[in-house]
């Protein structure tokens, strides 16, 4: 046997995948009566781990209090939570299944990846602002908004290209 | 032999908490922790209620679970009388027996070993009712010897219907209520 | 079928989580298949290389779009009862903003980043680091622009609504302008990313067949058309009523109470009903039945009561009492009755009582007393019935404005965390 | 917590003491202070204090420290048996609450900041003052509160001193209508201990009387009896009581209607010729007119107003004539209810008539006393000022104090000004409707002074607050209520008050002294005292010290046995038609008056007692505390769950003048009507002193703002407030 | 359940009310930690008599599990003494021996698994960890002496898995006799916990062999956390002979552990009114979404389908397996062992 022999599979084609994405999307809505999320569930996490640190702080804050529940179990029983647990298995699967799973970091031919690991990093933390301020992440606001054609997700999704296009060119040696 | 119990008129009982205070001074049961207590049962819906009120503790069971549960023997079934003990300074504080205690009426002494209802052995072994019994306004309580057929209790089972709490538990318990 | 199942309380609080997972294991697993765990693939959209990204959020986006407008229109579905993020449009504008910045730089969005993480990028879990710690970082500095992140609210509005254009229109509106922008993508894949076009995957290139892929481009888009037309799909309520349960219960009298029945269960301080009177107003205003709610017919939401309390409805119009009453039905709730005879049974039976002839004052003492007790008043035999026009002195003094149930505090909404990711 | 670490450190402490056991004793002899503590187990006869029925008991010091306290069965009001509250009494020893020293307020009225004086400071300061008001105002101008048999010796030197105006509360917010609507009848209150014979009862009928709940020692006990023997039992109660528990019948009135569910009783009992005649025709006067008047209230007329099915009404009227004269109709306790009350006794009283059971073997019996001559004072001075509480005799039907009556004095001045009060053993602010009237009484007293034994709410008020040593630390007065079987009670100290308490006969001894009084006090001690009453009746002190009750001689006290048939109205007869009221311009024959409704959304506030708490003055018992340690408020279920509560949810309560309750838990329950709710009185304490008790659930007393005087006897009717619940977030 | 019962209790005892919490942390840890190292035993019994003793060859299953199992065992019995609340009287399990209860003979069996592991570690140590053996060569004349010796190898080998099938049916046993929880009350909780015990000791081995292997692509992170261990095992090329093994023994113990956890849920379900309420507590009551995403999806499922696929050769031999089947182990104790004490008799409000 060789292991060698598995070579990652390619992805599905575009349409296929929107369409099945589009599904699980709307078998949320019609058995939850919600969209989908992701970036909810980190600031759960972010505001239990902040209330199990420094529980009065996290009381008094606006921020981290909308996130804590009224006390009675523990705000990790959340829907986001358990639905983003879902995201890191339903993709660990796929990857498993299509040979793609592997430990090594994405990033264009002329990046090196101290660099990129540093990009990701401050990447990340603009979208977890960026997100916050604007109640939702693509998959919150543009793909669950979108669908049901809401103003604000509509607003947000075109500034979303709007913001990445613009910046797109000074970040190009990441990627191309 | 004799075999010791409690036969408790609910119809008389009042639920006044005597028995539990009784219990606290006689025994210095510590702040915060009772051996006995009282459970008030409602069934219906207003204004067609009925409600039973009980004296409930340790049922001092003839087929005690945290005897046969305890890994260290502290838990003990102590002769003549059948009265369920523990011996404190057997006991490691595993809390098995009080898990195995489908009527929880054990709980964890503050100094770290077991502890329940003891059917106020020292006064029953100087010919006294427990603490409970002898203080009841109501004289709904009565102690004895299941084994005398002319003890009060007895004469109470033969003459009236009672229940015992849990019977499907299996433990058959020997505090008696007659309805 | 009442959808959503959940805000029907199908299943509850623990189920709902069971659910999440699937759910989210569904997401995880398209967004994996599509290519959304590697980052080259999803900064590619931005350099026009690959424009998957965009071709697979609008297909999710329509598709989803046009499978709710069908459920709800075909009222299977209560489109009302799918939450909406409200809108705040400046905030939402920065915010949309930041995102594509960090989109950009990060290479992956937070919903991206945990499959990346999951399949093994390390460039994903440091995004996740990230992510948190730009939380971090907000939850402290957050209390000093509440006052913004709370700017320009417009509340839960829909395009439909701002542009007070029907629904179905949108609908239609959106899928053409996804179908025009796959095409474009295609268009720019080949021209930037030098992409020949797959004759099975693609919509404008390759062969003239109908693949897989157009025909569904295809059914999307007329399912889009036919909603232009199809009107609204929030008033498009069906529902199916067991009609032979209902005769059944109709004929036997059981959706009805009697007036005296009433009378006694007011007088007894039952409180396991829910009396609900459906005149207009101002009628109510001016005499009632003790303990009555004014709920005219067009208040009767399905959050106006709980679904499993007993509601009684009484009118003057023995009509509108059954309109209400198969509205009620057909909202769920589990038992409503009307009463007999409504508001003039009211005052046939209770108020003003007629003796029947040979009947004893003592057998009659009863129901006396209690036309007394309502501030009516009891007739003799051979009276006409003429004074029964006259409309009871109020017992209970007229209420101001006794619409709104009983302010009690727990009317105030449960704190609710805001939905979205 | 603090329970925790304070045991680890005791524990701690006595494994050093075992350690250092040697060194400890010779220590004791080297410092020569404290003996050590005597081993073994000694008791001493006693009676209970922790309510007014006084139980005697015998208590038990093992080691030098009290340790249990059990009935003493020589006593016929305990039979040897003690209520929970009694039985936890030790609790009231140990309180870490406890007064310890005399207290000078040292800043404003009810800031509770204090300064600790001695007691000759204290009682010189007070007797200052109190020349001081008598000499600018006379003596009427100082008022006093006393409650119970402690009281005797300060109300001594008050009448020494030339104040009649003494008031206590249990007459008008409590007993008062009821002794006033059985006087008005029989010519006789029911008296306390009631002079119920519920043990002989085969028909007990209790008409918002929560036997049981209310832990009336022997009451409880014949009840219980009672009820072991099978009697019927008919409770009318908006709440279904322990005692609705155990009834054959339970009717579910509407709060405010029972005088309508008696009427209509009547209306029956009467009307199907149900009543004892031959008793009524004997000793009844008025009964054609009577029975004249009652003739509209029909149980179909009743129906409406009570919400009792009028069958319901008919079977439970005939279950009682069935048993009578062996029925009681209860006459209940607290019945300052809505106003109307001494009319409803009245009612109670002549249902009590119909089935003949004034005087008769389960019924009313006729008790006996015992004659124990007072100690020879001097003549009190003679006071030429009418009573300041009751002036122009406008409630003529009062026959004691009007507690309410003497505050509204001191807060207008007429009819005359009242300047100091002695407030003792009474927590004033709890017992009387709306604290604020209370409160900006007190602001016009030159002096106040408060006796207690904790620091309750009306002491954070007072200018000197003085400690009394609890019952198991002192002597008191001979304890001899007419009852069953006549007994004379000793209390005598078990064991030494912890700190600086002094007991009562000796603040007032002293306080007399210092007055110039001390003429009144011609003994030594209360040992002197007591020795030479008893001697003066022929008994033995000795005697009494060692078996703490001395039993008098059985009496008859049923009229069949030979008991006098002694009726001490005008006419001499048991008055169904009453011409005194019909003279003071009231109805001879008791009307019935709808009460108020709740307003929507609202729901009427009812209070009772717990058997685990005595008013307001247990909350700090660390025994009592542990069985009950905050008060609930009972809420209809379904009312609840509308509401979004549920059980163990906190809630305050707003009474309709914007009055907030502390916090307290929700019982959402099946045993309380829908249109109101109710809790246990004496928590929600405000007394910061009081620290285990501070906070704890709800006050009713700080939510009875409003209330309603019973024109016939001043009485005030408190359950006539309504109350909205709010979530505490 | 019946809305129009109240039951109001005044006792309030800690650890008691409003329902039991008398076991925290500490008793799950130890039951995951006995079972395991009953696992562990069985495993490197059943090995030991496998491969014949004279064939010396480095066995992660009869040298580094028993080693593990020795750490685990001590780290178990160190989680149940804090769970103690009269820690001094320890000893007095050692002065009795108490027929019925389940925790005297556990008591007791914990002192047989030491020498047990002990022998069953010694017969392989030089091998297994050249570099002790170089420091101690002592041990390898230990080795030898068993070694050399079939029938003792077979009564060692024999011996670790009666020992260690006791271990793991007591594990469940300790709940399954507190008949006052009617979720514990069941018989199938001994093999039930003996299963996922297994399940977990093979996972566990499994996990050890893709750590130590050399193979292609390391995973570095895990290099580095591990790193001591693998210093101690001498990273060498997954071993193709065992990794197989041990992936479809776990398949087997998870497959059976499924069933026996349908079995025991099943029982529950078709028995009394409080039992099946017992069974809701996991099934959709307060446990549901942790028993069903933690201990069936995470713990038994997903593992099952990613060894599956590993043992097809469809995916490479990954920790992932055994971070989850160990995962689902503890959460399962955990699970049982908290819905357990809440579950009751009393099936009244309350």
């Amino acid at each position: 046997m060789n292991l060698e022999q598995h070579t990652p599979r390619p992805y599905w084609n575009s349409y296929w995948a929107g369409f099945g994405l589009g599904l699980v999307l709307l078998a949320s809505f019609v058995i939850m009566g919600r969209g989908l999320g992701a970036s909810g569930a980190f600031t759960t996490a972010v505001a239990t781990v902040v209330h199990q640190v420094a529980p009065a702080h996290a009381e008094n804050s606006p921020f981290y209090s909308e996130y804590l529940g009224d006390g009675t179990h523990s705000p990790l029983k959340d829907w986001l939570v358990f639905e983003v647990l879902g995201v890191f298995v339903g993709g660990f699967l796929s990857g498993v299944l299509a040979h793609r799973l592997k430990f090594t970091v994405e990033q264009g031919p002329r990046s090196t990846t101290p660099r990129r690991l540093a990009f990701a990093f401050v990447g990340g933390g603009l979208m977890g602002i960026g997100a916050k301020i604007a109640l939702g992440c693509t998959s919150g606001q543009a793909l669950t908004g979108g669908a049901l054609l809401n103003v604000g997700s509509w607003a947000f999704m075109w500034c979303v290209f709007g913001g990445a296009y613009a910046v797109a060119y000074f970040f190009r040696k990441q990627w191309i | 032999m004799s075999r010791f119990a409690m036969v408790i008129d609910t119809r008389r009982c009042v639920g006044c908490y005597d028995c539990v205070v009784a219990c606290k001074t006689e025994n210095g049961v510590p702040e915060g922790y009772s051996r006995d207590w009282i459970t008030e049962e409602v069934h219906g819906a207003f204004p067609t209620l009925q409600m039973e009120i009980r004296s409930e503790r340790c049922n001092h069971c003839d087929n005690p679970p945290c005897v046969s549960c305890c890994p260290t023997g502290a838990s003990h079934v102590h002769e003549p009388g059948g009265v369920v003990l523990v011996t404190h300074d057997k006991c490691i504080g595993c809390k098995a027996c009080l898990a195995a205690c489908p009527y929880n009426a054990r709980f964890i002494h503050p100094d770290g070993y077991a502890d329940k209802c003891t059917f106020c052995i020292h006064r029953v072994e100087r010919g006294l009712d427990p603490a409970c019994v002898s203080v009841c306004p109501t004289h709904c309580m009565h102690f004895g010897d299941l084994d005398d057929p002319q003890s009060e209790v007895s004469q109470l089972l033969n003459s009236r219907p009672h229940h015992a709490l849990l019977p499907e538990a299996g433990t058959k318990p020997c505090i008696f209520y007659l309805t | 079928m009442n959808a959503p199942f959940y805000k029907f309380g199908l299943f509850g609080d623990e189920a709902s989580f069971i659910i999440a997972f699937l759910i989210g294991i569904g997401f995880g697993f398209f967004l994996e298949r599509a290519g959304f765990g590697s980052a080259r693939k999803l900064a590619a959209q931005f350099y026009l290389r690959d424009l998957s990204v965009l071709k697979v959020m609008f297909t999710a986006i329509i598709t989803a779009m046009t499978g709710l407008y069908v459920f709800s229109r075909l009222g299977m579905l209560d489109l009302s009862l799918v939450y909406l993020v409200p809108t705040f449009l400046v905030p939402q504008i920065v915010g949309g903003l930041l995102l594509g910045v960090g989109f950009v730089i990060g290479g992956y969005c937070p919903g991206t980043s945990c499959v990346s993480a999951a399949t093994g990028r390390i460039d994903g879990m440091v995004y996740i680091l990230g992510m948190v710690a730009g939380l971090l970082g907000f939850g402290e500095v957050y209390p000093r622009i509440v006052n913004f992140a709370h700017s320009t609210s417009m509340g839960q509005i829909t395009l439909p609504q701002l542009f007070d254009l029907p629904y179905g229109l949108l609908v239609f509106a959106a899928v053409l302008m996804a179908l025009g922008a796959f095409a474009a993508s295609e268009w720019a894949e080949k021209r930037f990313g030098g992409k020949q076009p797959d004759p099975e995957g693609s919509i404008i290139g390759g062969s003239r067949r109908l693949t897989p892929v157009r025909a569904l481009a295809l059914s999307l888009a007329v399912i889009g058309l036919c909603a232009a037309f199809a009107g609204d799909p929030y008033r498009g309520h069906h529902t199916t009523i067991a009609t032979r349960d209902l005769e059944m219960r109709v004929g036997q009298g059981a959706d009805l109470i009697e007036p005296a029945q009433l009378a006694d269960w007011i007088i007894q301080d039952r409180n396991d009903f829910r009396l609900v009177d459906l005149r207009p107003q101002k009628d109510y205003i001016a005499w009632h039945i003790p303990r009555a709610e004014n709920f005219p017919l067009a208040s009767l939401t399905p959050d106006f009561a709980a679904h499993n309390e007993k509601i009684i409805l009484c009118s003057d119009d023995s009509l509108e009492a059954a309109k209400a009453w198969f509205l009620l039905e057909a909202q769920g709730f589990k038992s409503v009755y009307v009463l007999s005879g409504g508001m003039q049974g009211w005052k046939d039976f209770v108020l003003f009582p007629v003796r029947p002839q040979g009947a004893t004052d003592a057998a009659f003492e009863r129901q006396a007393q209690v036309a007394k007790f309502f501030g009516g008043s009891p007739q003799a035999s051979n009276t006409e019935a003429s004074s029964v026009a006259t409309p009871a002195p109020p017992r209970v003094a007229p209420a101001p404005l006794p619409t709104a149930p009983p302010a009690s505090t727990s009317t105030a909404p449960p704190r609710k965390k805001k939905e979205g990711c | 917590m603090m329970n925790l670490s304070r045991r680890r450190f005791l524990k701690i402490g006595a494994g050093t003491m075992a350690a250092a056991g040697s060194l400890d004793a010779s220590l004791h002899v080297l410092a020569g202070s404290g003996k050590p503590a005597a081993r073994g187990t000694r008791t001493v006869p006693t009676f209970c204090n922790l309510c007014f029925w006084e139980c005697g008991a015998i208590a038990t010091v093992r080691d030098g420290k009290l340790w249990k306290i059990e009935g003493n069965p020589l006593d016929p009001l305990s039979r040897g048996r003690l209520c929970p509250r009694g039985t936890g009494g030790i609790g009231a020893h140990f309180d870490p609450d406890r007064l310890r020293s005399p207290l000078l307020r040292v800043s404003e009225r009810g800031e509770e900041k204090w300064k600790a004086v001695t007691w000759d400071e204290a009682l010189s300061f007070i007797a200052g003052n109190m020349q001081k008001i008598k000499a600018e105002y006379g003596p009427e101008s100082f008022a006093a509160f006393i409650h119970g048999l402690g009281g005797k010796f300060f109300k001594q030197t008050l009448r020494a001193y030339g104040t009649e105006n003494i008031a206590a509360p249990s007459f008008a917010q409590c007993r008062g209508p009821r002794d006033v609507g059985f006087t008005l009848t029989f010519g006789d209150g029911v008296g306390s201990p009631e002079r119920t014979d519920i043990e002989n009862a085969q028909c007990i009928v209790l008409i918002g009387s929560h036997i049981g709940e209310n832990m009336h020692n022997t009451q409880v006990q014949e009840f219980a009896a009672a009820v072991g023997k099978g009697a019927s039992i008919i409770v009318a109660d908006p709440r279904f009581s322990v005692a609705a528990s155990k009834a054959k019948f339970y009717l579910p009135v509407k709060p405010g209607t029972d005088l309508a569910l008696l009427l209509a009783w009547m209306n029956v009992i009467v009307g199907e010729k149900l009543y004892d005649k031959e008793y009524v025709d004997k000793y009844g006067l008025g009964f054609e007119q009577f029975a004249a008047e009652i003739q509209p209230f029909t149980p179909e007329w009743a129906y409406p107003e009570t919400g009792i099915d009028p069958d319901l009404i008919r079977a439970t009227a005939r279950e009682m004539a069935r048993y009578r004269p062996a029925t009681l109709i209860h006459p209940g306790r607290h019945s300052s209810w809505y106003g109307d009350d001494a009319q409803r006794s009245r009612a109670i009283a002549l249902l009590n008539a119909l089935m003949g059971s004034w005087g008769r073997k389960g019924g009313l019996y006729i008790p006996a006393g015992m004659e124990i001559p007072g100690y020879p004072v001097p003549p009190y001075p003679k006071s030429e000022k009418p009573p300041v509480d009751n002036p122009n005799n406008q409630y003529p039907f009062a026959d004691e104090a009007i507690s309410t009556g003497i505050r509204e004095a001191t807060l207008t001045g007429k009819p005359y000004p009242v300047k100091g009060w002695l407030v003792y053993a009474t927590n004033l602010l709890y017992s009387l409707p709306n604290q604020a009237e209370t409160i900006r009484a007190i602001q016009n007293l030159d002096l106040f002074v408060v006796v207690d034994t904790i620091p309750s709410e009306i002491a954070c008020w007072a200018d000197i607050v003085l400690p009394e040593s609890i019952y198991l630390e002192r002597y008191d007065e001979l304890h001899s209520e007419p009852f069953r079987q006549p007994f004379i009670a000793l209390r005598q100290p078990v064991v030494d008050a912890p700190a600086d308490q002094k007991p009562n006969w000796w603040i007032a001894k002293t306080l007399a002294e210092k007055l110039g009084l001390g003429a009144y006090y011609p003994w030594k001690d209360i040992e002197e005292y007591l020795a030479a009453r008893l001697k003066a009746a022929g008994y033995s002190f000795e005697d009494l010290k060692r078996d703490g009750i001395l039993p008098g001689p059985q009496r008859p006290i049923y009229f069949e046995d030979g008991a006098p048939a002694v009726f001490d109205t005008p006419s001499k007869k048991i008055e169904f038609y009453s011409a005194q009221l019909q003279k003071a311009g009231f109805d001879p024959v008791p009307k019935y008056t709808p009460p108020e409704q709740p307003p929507q959304g609202s729901y009427r506030l009812l209070f009772g007692r717990a058997p685990t708490h005595s008013f307001s003055r247990t909350q700090t018992n660390p025994l009592l505390m542990d069985l009950q340690n905050e008060n609930s408020v009972w809420v209809n279920a379904v009312e609840a769950q509308r509401l979004g509560l549920k059980s163990g949810d906190y809630v305050r309560l707003r009474n309709l003048d914007g009055q907030v309750s502390n916090r307290v838990l929700v019982k959402a329950t099946e045993r309380i009507r829908p249109d109101c709710v109710y809790i246990t009185h004496g928590w929600g304490h405000t007394s910061r002193m009081l620290r285990s008790a501070f906070g704890r659930g709800a006050s009713d007393s700080q939510l009875i703002t409003r209330y309603k005087t019973d024109p016939l006897m001043g009485g005030t009717g408190m359950n006539v407030n309504f109350v909205t619940l709010e979530t505490e977030v | 359940m019946n809305p129009l019962t109240e039951l109001t209790l005044s006792r309030h005892n800690p650890l008691v009310d409003p329902t039991l919490h008398v076991w925290q942390w500490q008793i799950p840890i130890y039951l995951f930690l006995g079972g395991l190292v009953a696992g562990l035993m069985i495993i490197a019994g059943v090995r030991l008599i496998a491969i014949r003793p004279t064939q010396r060859e480095a066995l992660v299953c009869c040298t580094i599990g028993p080693l593990a199992g020795l750490v685990f065992l001590s780290l178990g019995m160190f989680v149940l003494f804090l769970d103690l609340s009269h820690k001094l009287y320890v000893w007095r399990l050692y002065t009795t021996f108490q027929i019925t209860s389940p925790m005297s003979w556990g008591s007791w069996i914990l002192l047989l698994v030491y020498p047990a592991l002990a022998a069953n570690a010694l017969a392989h140590l030089p091998e297994a960890i050249p570099a002790l053996a170089k420091r101690f060569p002592v041990l390898i004349a230990w080795s030898d002496f068993i070694l050399s010796r079939t029938r003792l190898v077979v009564a060692i080998g024999i011996a670790n898995v009666l020992v260690g099938i006791g271990l793991g049916i007591y594990t469940g046993i300790l709940l399954g006799t507190l008949g006052a929880r009617p979720l514990w009350n069941s018989a199938l909780l001994g093999p039930l916990f003996l299963f996922s015990g297994l399940s977990t000791a093979a996972a566990l081995l499994h996990g050890i062999l893709v750590l130590t292997s050399s193979g292609e692509e390391l995973p570095a992170f895990a290099d580095f956390l591990l790193s001591s261990l693998t210093r101690l095992a001498q990273a060498r090329p997954l071993d193709q002979k065992v990794a197989p093994v041990l992936a479809g023994a776990d398949n087997s113990f998870l497959t059976i552990e499924l069933g026996l956890l349908s079995l025991f849920l099943i029982g529950h379900l078709t028995s009394t009114a409080v039992h099946q309420q017992a069974a809701t507590l996991l099934l959709s009551g307060p446990y549901a979404a942790v028993f069903w995403i933690f201990v069936i999806s995470l713990g038994i499922v997903l593992p099952l389908i990613l060894q599956t696929l590993e043992l097809q050769n469809s995916i490479r031999h990954t920790l992932a397996p055994a971070l989850l089947v160990i995962f689902g182990g503890i959460a399962l104790r955990f699970i049982l062992v908290y819905a357990g004490q809440q579950s009751h008799w009393f099936h009244a409000l309350n």
